[in-house]
């Protein structure tokens, strides 16, 4: 009576385990990249952004377009326009995110129900111009360095290694500026109970629209990083949005701990069950698992039990 | 109670008086958009009404479509055997995600919507021998005939589509005017409140979205059979986001408000696509000289300006805010 | 008269995480009566009163109404027994008008008789409240005062065996609090009323016994008179 | 008779430029569309083009293409002395709004024909109303849906062939030149499927065999975790890939193999509308594609290639002339060229006066069989199956040499046959 017999899949060959975990690593860092800056503003402005995905691709783009006049222009080594389009596309990003919140996101006063039309608006509109001035096409946008590892089994691309790494000191920058400064304090303070952080002068709208740019800088920063492994392409929102909303919700409201878990727990299961089933079907399992987390534990793996 | 009986009677008498009126043009639009305006009923049934935003609605789409269509190319069913089916399917898809679904709080059920409609898109595509995937498959149009009617025909189209719309228009003016009703609309403002007045917040909300989801279905079912095509496309997010957006502009929690939506939305960009943007990239070259031609096929960015511009000004949707000003009676 | 014990418990504890917010041995309320809760803020008034309700389950403990363990029992069941809520941060349909709000108790209550309108049940609980002249009225637009006698009308509307109150006099006006204790006195008549309450002229006014409440443990009960001069309610009150 | 000639095609380059004028002010409604009253009302032809979803990148150039095209044909006198009009519509790459488009093409725009549709989903999607419309309806996809016998009388694919002749007559090359052992590697989707079924009984044939089949979901964005699932004995590896996410796909490849790989043979899907030099891709040195037309005119170029790739703006790499990075989908578009000018060559076999003549129009194209190599027909000759109303063509293979799509290899038409699945001139119109 062999046990391994009972298991609903057979065993996968060890170089197929290894790539599952490694693409999962990789899938969990991109994930923790792009939900960063959703669980910001929706733990904070408790507001749904739907147009996430297309601050995101606005990043990706972006990157593609100063990377593209740099090498033109100035013709340096590729790590330079990555270094500039780092830098400079969050900012534009966080700039224009900044604009939407003053303009519409404000005035309707962060009703729920109301913004997630309004940044479904504000999603068709980034898109469509991203369309009209960028074109339909994907184009690559080079990597500041290009190194393979050799493993046992199979070369992995060093790049996507520090992508992960990238990730981490993201996350953990973010985290220290919450706990640790006194901008940290007061955003803390405006999620904790917004009445009560007007009571004390922090001036709530200013803190809503830094906090909504600083959302939309960090998914731009992810799309910077994470164009190389992928493309700049003007429908690429969708899924990044798709997938921030389940790490941020299945980690549970507000917590930025939660999100790191989920991003780790949807990437390694996606890439373990991939190994286990055909590709469709572990897509299938993968995306049910999820739903089931949310249906048996509500509040998601961390978020305060509903009183 | 009379005033929005006649109402609803004004509005379906007009779509029966409209019919010879229209160019064949027209004709084919407005049957498409009944089928459409159906799905949206159904939709906002559960968002407008009970409060319950779903991401996931493709799926029961998907499941009446599939169902029928499935049933006449398999099993060699005629139609409207097919079309029970197909309902059928809706129902029982409605009943499981409802056990499930509804267990969640708050933004959770958007999620879960979401991805239950993702997994039923991947398991249209997994089954690709029988669905034929996303390239779908066509219904021939010689067995799309009801009780000897050639329902490829334009206006037996027409009034199969108006004669499913009238159903469903009725069905759900009178569950939101009935008691039922007016506890939906009370989840929808304070569902804890509800709860401790002796109502089971659960029950209601189940056979919002069950009735929702047969809707959804019979209007996925009657694309099939109307229209000839069944395909993987009307299982994806896209499809699930359609009738939100025409909720959202007719009027959530209003019962015309869906098929003003689905008509002014499928007009909108059907004008956009059209005339509209190119004419713009047209103009914006012969006076600035600039080639946009991306610009002449952003007729979205019609449709993201449109929203802004609602929610800013109209929050409540076209009728809503009508109801809102003008007319507080409105159903 | 024999007092019938109507709503019991024995007992009765809530944990919150590590905080034991109700420890109650056993507490009982007789049919008819008016009994008000008393008690400093945090005392876990409103927990023990939600755990009578339904609100959300004990950690442990027993309760039962006219005989039945209705521990188990979910909110919306026991409301159809006749135990009703009214809520201590006003919890009301804003966007709907007055009527809307208490039609749909009115509604649960005509489900349940199998008789009446709800139109003559609506408008008479709204009488009651002196708001039947606002009934087309959108809620969030009224008085704070008037959306606490709302809460209160759709208490009524479901013409319940228990009516609970939580702290329904705040922000009321002096004029208003006058009216409200008549108003309940009326409907002690037919319904037993159990009060949260921190206005102690209306405890005074209103309660035939008092139970007060500190730090989840009943400290005493007793009848008004008695609980005024008990000493440890002084100190719990002064805090000694 | 030169004088003739020239006074014509003034009259039409006039009609032309009014029609461009017209189109720019489409928004003064019912502004004087064509001045000249001798030269009666254009022939309209629906063009159902991809503006905006995943089929935008081909879209963009099955415009470009057609447009070139019908300025050919305009300038050549149009078909039976009436200019043609395009009136192009987005159908989003969707098949409701294809269905939508096709119904407003018939009823609204009042074309004479529908023309151009590549995405199998939207084809499939449209077909049953433009046969409900009887309208014309002149794919440029590669699916094999239209031979398959599922859609109508109404629908032909005279310009492009079709993925079951692509595939089967690569499968006898393979086997003799890159290995008997292969791995193919497709996206779940009904066009992946056709190329895994296709592919495995054509190379069966020829003593291969498919060892793994490996299906990629759809919207994937990273293949690394599907990449071990390639057996160590694989000497030939077949991929696939539509859409946005290939460029991933190849470099993850590259990672993966390093220096010791299988042949890897593709097809040039994937790389459609990309420029073959993109960082990334250098690990595709010396790997082998399918090509409909070869993207890089080869040393023997036809007089004809060299005119088309003129006429559309392309140069001898494929790229646009007025931007070398931009580069076309080659092994596509061409269809839409020589699709137009076989509806030239029905209409004026047909004597097409109106619509009235359409199933005429459609007969007449179904009696054509061959098309020789010529100025409309700039990819090769090609024999036309009037009963399945498939085209089928000349294939091509190519390997990528310092950075170029070198041809190597012209498959003959017959390894491209397969026997007849349906015969729609035995149905009603």
């Amino acid at each position: 009576m062999n046990l391994l017999d009972y298991l609903p899949f057979d065993l996968p060959h060890p170089a197929l385990l290894a790539a599952g975990m490694l693409e999962g690593t990789v899938l969990a860092a991109v994930l923790a990249l792009t939900a960063l800056g959703l669980s910001i503003v929706f733990g904070i402005m408790r507001v749904v952004n739907v147009a996430h995905g297309e601050f995101y691709m606005l990043g990706a783009v972006l990157a593609w377009f100063i990377t593209h006049t740099v090498s033109g222009i100035i013709g340096g080594p590729p790590w330079l326009g990555f270094a500039l389009a780092l830098i400079i596309a969050p900012l534009i990003v966080a700039a224009l995110a900044a604009a939407t919140d003053w303009l519409v996101l404000k005035r309707l006063n962060y009703d729920p129900e109301a913004t997630i039309v309004a940044t479904i608006g504000i999603l068709y509109i980034i898109q469509q111009l991203a369309l009209t001035f960028y074109g339909p096409d994907a184009r690559p946008v080079e990597a500041p360095f290009d190194f393979r590892v050799q493993l046992p089994w199979f070369g992995y691309s060093g790049y996507k290694l520090c992508v992960v790494g990238a990730a981490i000191l993201l996350m953990l920058i973010v985290w220290l500026i919450l706990a640790r400064t006194k901008i940290g304090l007061i955003m803390r303070a405006t999620q904790y109970d917004r009445e009560t952080a007007q009571a004390f002068g922090i001036p709530v709208d200013k803190v809503y629209a830094g906090v909504f740019a600083l959302g939309a800088g960090l998914a731009a920063i992810g799309a910077v990083l994470i164009v190389p492994i992928q493309q700049a392409h003007y429908l690429m929102g969708g899924d990044p949005l798709l997938l921030s909303f389940i790490v941020v919700i299945l980690g549970g409201l507000g917590s930025l701990k939660g999100t790191l878990v989920a991003a780790i727990f949807i990437g390694l299961s996606d890439g373990i069950i991939s190994t286990l089933y055909e590709p469709t079907l572990a897509k299938i399992l993968a995306t049910l698992l999820v739903a089931m987390v949310l249906v048996f534990r509500p509040q998601g793996l961390f978020g305060a039990r509903a009183a | 109670m009379i005033r929005s009986v006649l109402l609803h009677g004004f509005v379906i008498a007009a779509l029966i008086a409209l019919e010879p009126l229209l160019s064949e043009y027209h004709h084919g639009n407005l049957a498409r958009i009944m089928v459409l305006a159906v799905y949206a009923t159904g939709y906002n049934i559960l968002f407008g009404y009970t409060g319950l935003l779903s991401l996931g609605h493709a799926m029961f789409f998907a499941a009446g479509m599939y169902g029928c269509a499935l049933m006449i190319r398999l099993a060699e069913w005629s139609v409207g055997p097919a079309f029970i089916v197909g309902v059928i399917c809706a129902l029982i898809a409605g009943i499981i995600v409802g056990f499930l679904a509804l267990r969640t709080i708050g933004v959770g059920f958007m999620i879960v919507t979401l991805m239950f409609a993702e997994a039923s898109y991947l398991t249209i595509l997994y089954y690709n021998e029988y669905t034929r995937g996303d390239e779908g498959f066509t219904i021939a149009q010689s067995v799309r005939t009801i009780a000897g009617l050639d329902l490829s025909d334009t206006t037996t189209r027409y009034f199969s589509a108006l004669t499913l719309f009238s159903i469903c228009l009725i069905a759900s003016a009178a569950v939101v005017q009935s008691k039922a009703g007016r506890v939906l609309v009370a989840i929808r403002e304070n569902e804890d409140r509800v709860r401790m007045l002796g109502f089971d917040p659960f029950r209601y909300k189940l056979f919002a979205l069950i009735l929702s989801a047969v809707m959804a279905g019979s209007a996925g079912a009657a694309y099939a059979v109307l229209f000839g095509y069944a395909g993987a496309s009307f299982a994806a997010v896209q499809y699930s986001i359609f009738p939100l957006l025409w909720v959202l502009l007719g009027g959530p929690g209003t019962t015309l408000g869906p098929l003003l939506g689905t008509v002014l939305m499928f007009y909108l960009v059907d004008y956009a696509s059209g005339t509209i943007m190119p004419g713009l990239a047209a103009m914006v070259e012969t006076q600035f000289g600039i080639e946009a031609p991306g610009l002449a096929s952003a007729y979205l960015l019609l449709v993201g300006v449109a929203l802004v511009l609602l929610v800013l000004f109209a929050p409540k949707g076209l009728l809503g805010t009508l109801r809102a000003r003008m007319i507080p009676w409105l159903p | 008269m024999v007092a019938i014990a109507q709503l019991a418990t024995e007992g009765l504890v809530k944990d919150f995480g590590g905080l034991r917010a109700v420890d109650v041995a056993s507490f009982t309320l007789y049919d008819g009566e008016i009994r008000a809760v008393i008690g400093p803020n945090g005392a876990g008034k409103t927990t023990f009163v939600s755990l009578l309700c339904g609100r959300f389950p004990p950690t442990m403990g027993r309760i039962t109404f006219e005989g039945r363990d209705i521990t188990a029992l979910p909110a919306h069941e026991r409301v159809a027994l006749g135990i009703a809520y009214t809520f201590q941060i006003t919890s009301i349909f804003g966007n709907l008008s007055l009527y809307d709000n208490v039609a749909l108790p009115a509604q649960r209550r005509v489900t349940l008789d199998g008789n009446g309108t709800v139109r003559t049940k609506a408008m008479a609980a709204l009488d009651r409240v002196g708001l039947a002249d606002k009934a087309q009225e959108i809620a969030s637009n009224q008085s704070y005062g008037h959306q606490r006698l709302l809460e209160v009308a759709m208490g009524l509307a479901l013409a319940p065996k228990v009516l609970i109150l939580d702290e329904p006099t705040q922000g009321l006006a002096d004029s208003e609090i006058t009216e409200f204790i008549a108003l309940i006195r009326e409907v002690a008549e037919e319904t037993t009323i159990l009060l949260i309450e921190h206005n102690m002229p209306v405890v005074m006014a209103l309660a035939q016994r008092i139970t007060v409440l500190d730090q989840g443990q009943i400290l005493a009960e007793g009848t008004p008179g008695e609980i005024r001069a008990n000493a440890a309610v002084q100190t719990a009150y002064l805090g000694g | 008779m030169a004088t003739d000639d020239t006074n014509r095609r003034n009259l039409l380059k006039g009609a032309a430029a009014i029609g461009a004028v017209a189109a720019g002010s489409q928004l003064l409604p019912g502004a004087a569309r064509y001045a000249q009253a001798q030269s009666s009302a254009p022939i309209k032809i629906g063009f159902q083009v991809h503006r905006t979803g995943i089929g935008a990148a081909y879209g963009r150039w099955y415009d470009r293409t057609t447009k070139a095209a019908a300025k050919l044909i305009n300038d050549e006198g149009g078909i039976n002395g009436r200019p043609i009009e395009i009136v192009a519509e987005d159908d989003g790459t969707d098949p409701k709004r294809g269905a939508e488009v096709i119904e407003k093409f018939a009823t609204k725009h009042e074309c004479d024909v529908a023309f151009g549709t590549l995405f199998s989903h939207v084809v499939i999607g449209s077909a049953p109303r433009a046969g409900e419309l009887k309208l014309p309806y002149f794919v440029v996809s590669e699916g094999h849906h239209v031979a398959s016998g599922m859609l109508n009388r109404y629908t032909l694919q005279p310009g492009i062939t079709d993925v079951k002749s692509q595939v089967q007559s690569m499968a006898p090359w393979v086997a003799d030149n890159l290995g008997k052992k292969v791995t193919m590697i497709y996206p779940d989707f009904a066009f992946g499927h056709d190329h895994r079924d296709y592919f495995s009984e054509a190379i069966e044939r020829r003593g291969g065999n498919v060892i793994a089949k490996i299906a990629i979901p759809p919207r994937e964005t990273s293949f690394f975790k599907y990449l071990p699932k390639i057996p160590k004995e694989t000497e030939v590896l077949y991929h696939v890939m539509v859409g946005p996410g290939v460029l991933t796909f190849v470099k993850e490849m590259g990672e993966y193999f390093g220096d010791k790989r299988p042949e890897i043979f593709g097809f040039i899907d994937s790389l459609e509308a990309v420029d073959i030099t993109s960082p990334g891709l250098e690990f595709l040195e010396g790997s082998h594609f399918w090509e409909g037309y070869p993207r890089y005119a080869g040393k023997d170029q036809s007089a004809h290639d060299k005119f088309y790739r003129e006429a559309v703006g392309v140069d001898d790499t494929g790229a646009s002339l007025s931007d070398p990075k931009d580069v076309s989908t080659f092994a596509h578009m061409f269809g839409c060229w020589e699709t137009l000018h076989i509806l030239k060559a029905g209409m004026e076999a047909a004597d097409y006066k109106g619509p009235k003549d359409r199933q005429a129009l459609i007969e007449a194209v179904e009696n054509m069989d061959v098309f020789p190599e010529s100025r409309a027909h700039p990819q090769g000759s090609k024999l036309f199956n009037g009963r399945t109303h498939q085209a089928f063509g000349h294939q091509h293979i190519s390997r990528v040499e310092g950075g170029k799509l070198v041809p190597v290899h012209k498959t003959s038409i017959f390894d491209t046959f397969y026997e007849d699945e349906t015969d729609y001139t035995k149905m009603s119109f």
